[in-house]
């Protein structure tokens, strides 16, 4: 368990404010934000290397807030440079065992087994300096695994590596977790990666967490127009939100239309003003002539570009307003979707969350 | 100040291509300081006879003086290692109050003329000074005294120990330690089993570079302590005393040992900053 | 050669803390090689009277002396400048035949004792040798002449202009000029619109530092060029001829000089390499 | 028009070798491959900076081979450290007009424009220490299209910025593309970049082109494991191909059986021996119970991981080897797929490419 009470953090112009949340025992909790909104200081927090200006951290239930790095029982992968350069590969693994007391033969055994896990008995022998990426990653892995630490902090461990090795090595650390069950925190600025690998995340900007959840809700109520942003998967509009019926629900919600220059949709909002539309691309749907029914969002748009993305396809239009739609890659070839191509595109006022 | 020196840079993967009009210009005058520099030096090395190297070995007051000149500078860098290292990590750790005046400090002797920093040294340890004088009554005696020598190799050798051996220490990627101190080590365990091994190549480097420029020392000395002589004031001495001819075999011997320790610099750290 | 000076390393964003007790023993010996280096030029500047220094300027030897060091060190300086530029841009660009050889050899000064750098400058450039025999020729006298300070003061400096404009050049990263081609420069072009201004700084800095290592030469000026006097032989005249307190206001009034050049080092190179 | 003819490139120990291939004008090709492949010495070769020991580069039909860069018309943006220090952001645009006969006044005005296009008329007086990774990015990429050169190099552009900024950036790009009509070869070690820029695609490894043509050519029909594993959208399984019938078509293909470990897969191949089975994810289709009819490979599977990736969701499968199923996220929820769940997956002999 990693929890988090409020913490602020100063590291020269740059603070951490308030930062708090809580991974459960034998979690995977990931950290998301763009560069330099405080990530990684909060991984430095977590493993001691930063003196709290304020709040605590509990480790498993223990304040740990006072007690020194070699002590927090931590294991941490860095983005890159990061095993000894002066040991090989085998002695960076053990680096951690020499202070319990633990056998040789014990030792050996535990990097022996990670070595495997992991697929490095081949290189256990070799210096560090000549290891490919994700050989490299996979180390630090190790080493980091070894002594058993409660807790696991990787930061951006996937960050330079090839898609191809991104994606094993991955499969590798998912593996791991299960087998160990070590409390892990991840940072990343890749959404894509929470989705994948994650059960929370947290939202950090300019030293602050502005949202955490699990992924999935995260991905499809942001709470922001940054996060809506930032997680880059959804149409997020600005414009004007006004009121248009009296009626209110139970959770005082009401009717309204939003208006952003020419294109004008029916919404359920529970305020007016100036918000922001966030409209996931699978809930865009496109037909070659207007469709009756219910639906009233329905927008005459352009194709402006078709961008294959494996099993699905985005068709970007201009909608008097640009707009991106996923339809499966087939119904975009069925359908013939091209630049040029006018058609619908239709949005339930449900699918359209206002922030 | 960059900070890629070239040895680790992109271009080392370019092929050779043959010079252009412009770099032949350049070239020519580069070539002039080259001979400049070697020159000299060569048209010394190629005075040294059989004959006369023998007799280096049969001259004792030659003898005598490198001994007293490898001694004392032994002496000076290894006081200045034990003084100077711990410094270097101080100054290359977390910021502290002072830290850039104390850095400045350190580097004062690369500009003081030496002359001068006999001058200043011989007052502060001469028998008139407090320091002097106190360290006179343990016994310590500085002007033309082997302790005089060895302190004026220390001063001129303590920026090149310390910038030296300060370097080796920022260049260590602070992720490491701090992977060890996570991986359980103590901070002293940590600098046992990571900050020294990886600093211990440079910081070799500067104590040989320290040594080099101990035993090269000339101007702090020869104010401090003409006698006994160290090589290099026999050669100054030899000199006014009997003339040119008198003072090259001292001089071709005191240049082989300057580049017998060139070429261990060399080895250990393949491009000399400065 | 690790390459991160501290300036620019991560732990600058670390808060300061107070140190631990392991700290405190390498802060001592520390403290122990600071006021080595600080107390002597401390203690000299501190015999400077307003007197003294009044006297120093109606001392015409002491001002006569000063100004040829300056002119000296200046004329090295730029000759320098002029041939090791040129030489440190070819050292920092692609690889040629025998490069580590010229870097090593333009280096080498940094290890000659300097009277041993005196006697090889005597035998090269004086009369009796080929090369000192065609330059007097044409008017060229070095021995005891003005041009022997600037020779002299030209060898020992030779090594802080190359190196430090080589790192200069060889820091600037290569895809800058490529860009700058790529943007129509032909190599000249791109040499002065972007290679030069961005190696300006540095260069600027190695060329004030070989300055202030001309003006602080005194082993191999006293050998080739007694007379007349550069102002490091003036202050060891009056103390051999004279003692120790007639050394001290021409001391002083060197030291001023090398303090003012070492701050105006600072300024322009935040942390002087080696 | 960008045309290499088999160029070989030493440099050091590394090699290009017989690198040919061509990108029609305007069009947009990408070179990806793993780190190290050597994607950028093709660009440095064709930017002018590296000379070729065989082959000829010909762009727009002239043969530059021995022309110096500054004469090729090249626009060239690498991955970081791009802009000059010294220079302000409009000096830095301007860098390479200062050759041509325009005016100071015609020099402004396309610098104006280029700033207009990509959003940096507000930050043209600041210096370029302090921008951002994607205003960096930007000025470099307006710094080399305004000399209106013939071809644009760009190297990992997107590389070092937030999945957020990378995406507004590669529309701007497009968008400039289409409107300054450059060829264009771009450097990227990511495919998805690929499938969404592209008109062209060349796969590198170890120095060499291992396959080009259209992105969804090779992403549908890659022709070596090594280019279905890089572009990591595939299942590749290693097993033996075995004739089952006699009958021959007219491209000598034949039906045949492939087996790896206790998997056996009804599949029409053109050889026998060990090969790859390339396996798209959306191909496999996912049920409770199993289906009649003609599809014969039919797996008994254990889902053991359910990863969502917005509108579609990977089902990680245990069929005696792991396999990667896409099926739509509203799928994977109405068919409750969760860990643990058995189902069926089916595969259809045609869509099992073999290589």
């Amino acid at each position: 368990m990693i929890r988090l009470e409020g913490i602020d953090v100063r590291l020269g112009q740059f603070a951490l404010r308030d930062v708090s949340f809580e991974i459960p025992p034998a979690g995977y909790g990931l950290l998301i934000g763009p560069t330099g909104s405080g990530k990684t200081s909060v991984l430095e927090a977590i493993a001691g290397h930063s003196p709290l200006g304020r709040g605590r951290i509990l480790l498993h239930g223990k304040d740990v807030t006072a007690v020194p790095p070699e002590h927090r029982g931590v294991g941490v992968v860095y983005q890159q440079n990061n095993l000894f350069p002066h040991l090989s590969v085998a002695e960076n693994i053990r680096y951690g065992l020499a202070h319990g007391d633990l056998s040789v033969a014990d030792q050996k055994a535990r990097v022996g087994e990670l070595a495997d896990s992991l697929g490095l008995g081949h290189i256990l022998e070799r210096g560090v300096a000549n290891l490919s990426g994700g050989e490299a990653q996979r180390v630090g892995l190790a080493r980091a695994l070894a002594p058993r630490p409660s807790v696991l902090l990787l930061d951006e461990p996937f960050a330079s590596l090839d898609p191809a090795t991104r994606f094993a090595l991955r499969q590798q650390l998912l593996d791991l977790h299960r087998r160990e069950g070590v409390t892990t925190l991840q940072v990343t600025h890749d959404f894509q990666e929470a989705l994948q690998l994650g059960n929370l995340v947290a939202v950090m900007s300019e030293g602050r967490i502005v949202q955490h959840g699990r992924p999935e809700e995260v991905f499809r109520h942001p709470n922001s127009s940054f996060v809506a942003r930032f997680i880059g998967a959804a149409n997020v509009i600005e414009g004007i939100v006004t009121r248009v019926g009296d009626a209110e629900g139970a959770d005082r919600q009401f009717a309204a239309r939003f208006s952003a220059g020419s294109v004008t949709l029916d919404v359920i909002a529970d305020r007016e003003g100036l918000l922001n539309a966030v409209i996931h691309p699978e809930d865009i749907v496109l037909n070659h002539r207007p469709t009756g029914g219910s639906a009233r969002n329905q927008l005459p748009a352009t194709v402006t570009a078709v961008e294959l993305a494996g099993p699905v396809t985005y068709i970007h239009l201009d909608a008097g307003y640009p707009l991106r739609a996923a339809v499966t890659s087939a119904s975009a070839e069925s359908m013939g979707l091209a630049p040029g191509v006018s058609l619908f595109a239709t949005v339930k006022a449900t699918a359209i969350r206002l922030v | 100040m960059p900070k890629l020196p070239l040895t680790h840079g992109p271009r080392m993967t370019m092929p050779f291509r043959p010079p252009d009009r412009s770099h032949l210009i350049l070239a020519f005058l580069g070539a002039i300081l080259v001979a400049f520099v070697a020159g000299p030096l060569l048209y010394l090395l190629l005075r040294a006879e059989p004959g006369s190297l023998r007799q280096a070995f049969t001259d004792r007051e030659l003898m005598a003086s490198i001994s007293l000149t490898l001694l004392a500078a032994t002496a000076a860098t290894l006081l200045g290692a034990l003084l100077g290292v711990p410094l270097a990590y101080l100054l290359a750790g977390r910021p502290f109050p002072g830290r850039t005046l104390i850095q400045g400090l350190v580097e004062l002797p690369i500009v003081i003329p030496h002359p001068v920093a006999g001058i200043a040294l011989l007052l502060f340890l001469g028998r008139h000074s407090a320091v002097g004088g106190a360290l006179g009554k343990i016994g310590l005696e500085f002007v033309s005294h082997v302790p005089g020598i060895v302190a004026a190799m220390l001063f001129v050798s303590v920026p090149i120990l310390v910038s030296g051996s300060r370097v080796a220490f920022a260049g260590i990627d602070p992720h490491l330690a701090r992977a060890a101190r996570s991986l359980g080590d103590s901070p002293g365990r940590c600098f046992r089993r990571v900050t020294l091994p990886l600093a211990s190549r440079g910081i070799l480097a500067a104590v040989s570079l320290a040594w080099a420029r101990a035993v090269s020392e000339f101007g702090a000395i020869v104010i401090l302590t003409y006698n006994p002589k160290v090589t290099s004031v026999l050669i100054f001495d030899r000199f006014t005393s009997f003339g040119l001819e008198a003072a090259i075999v001292p001089a071709i011997v005191l240049l082989l040992i300057a580049l017998a320790m060139f070429g261990l610099i060399r080895f250990l750290q393949p491009s000399i900053p400065q």
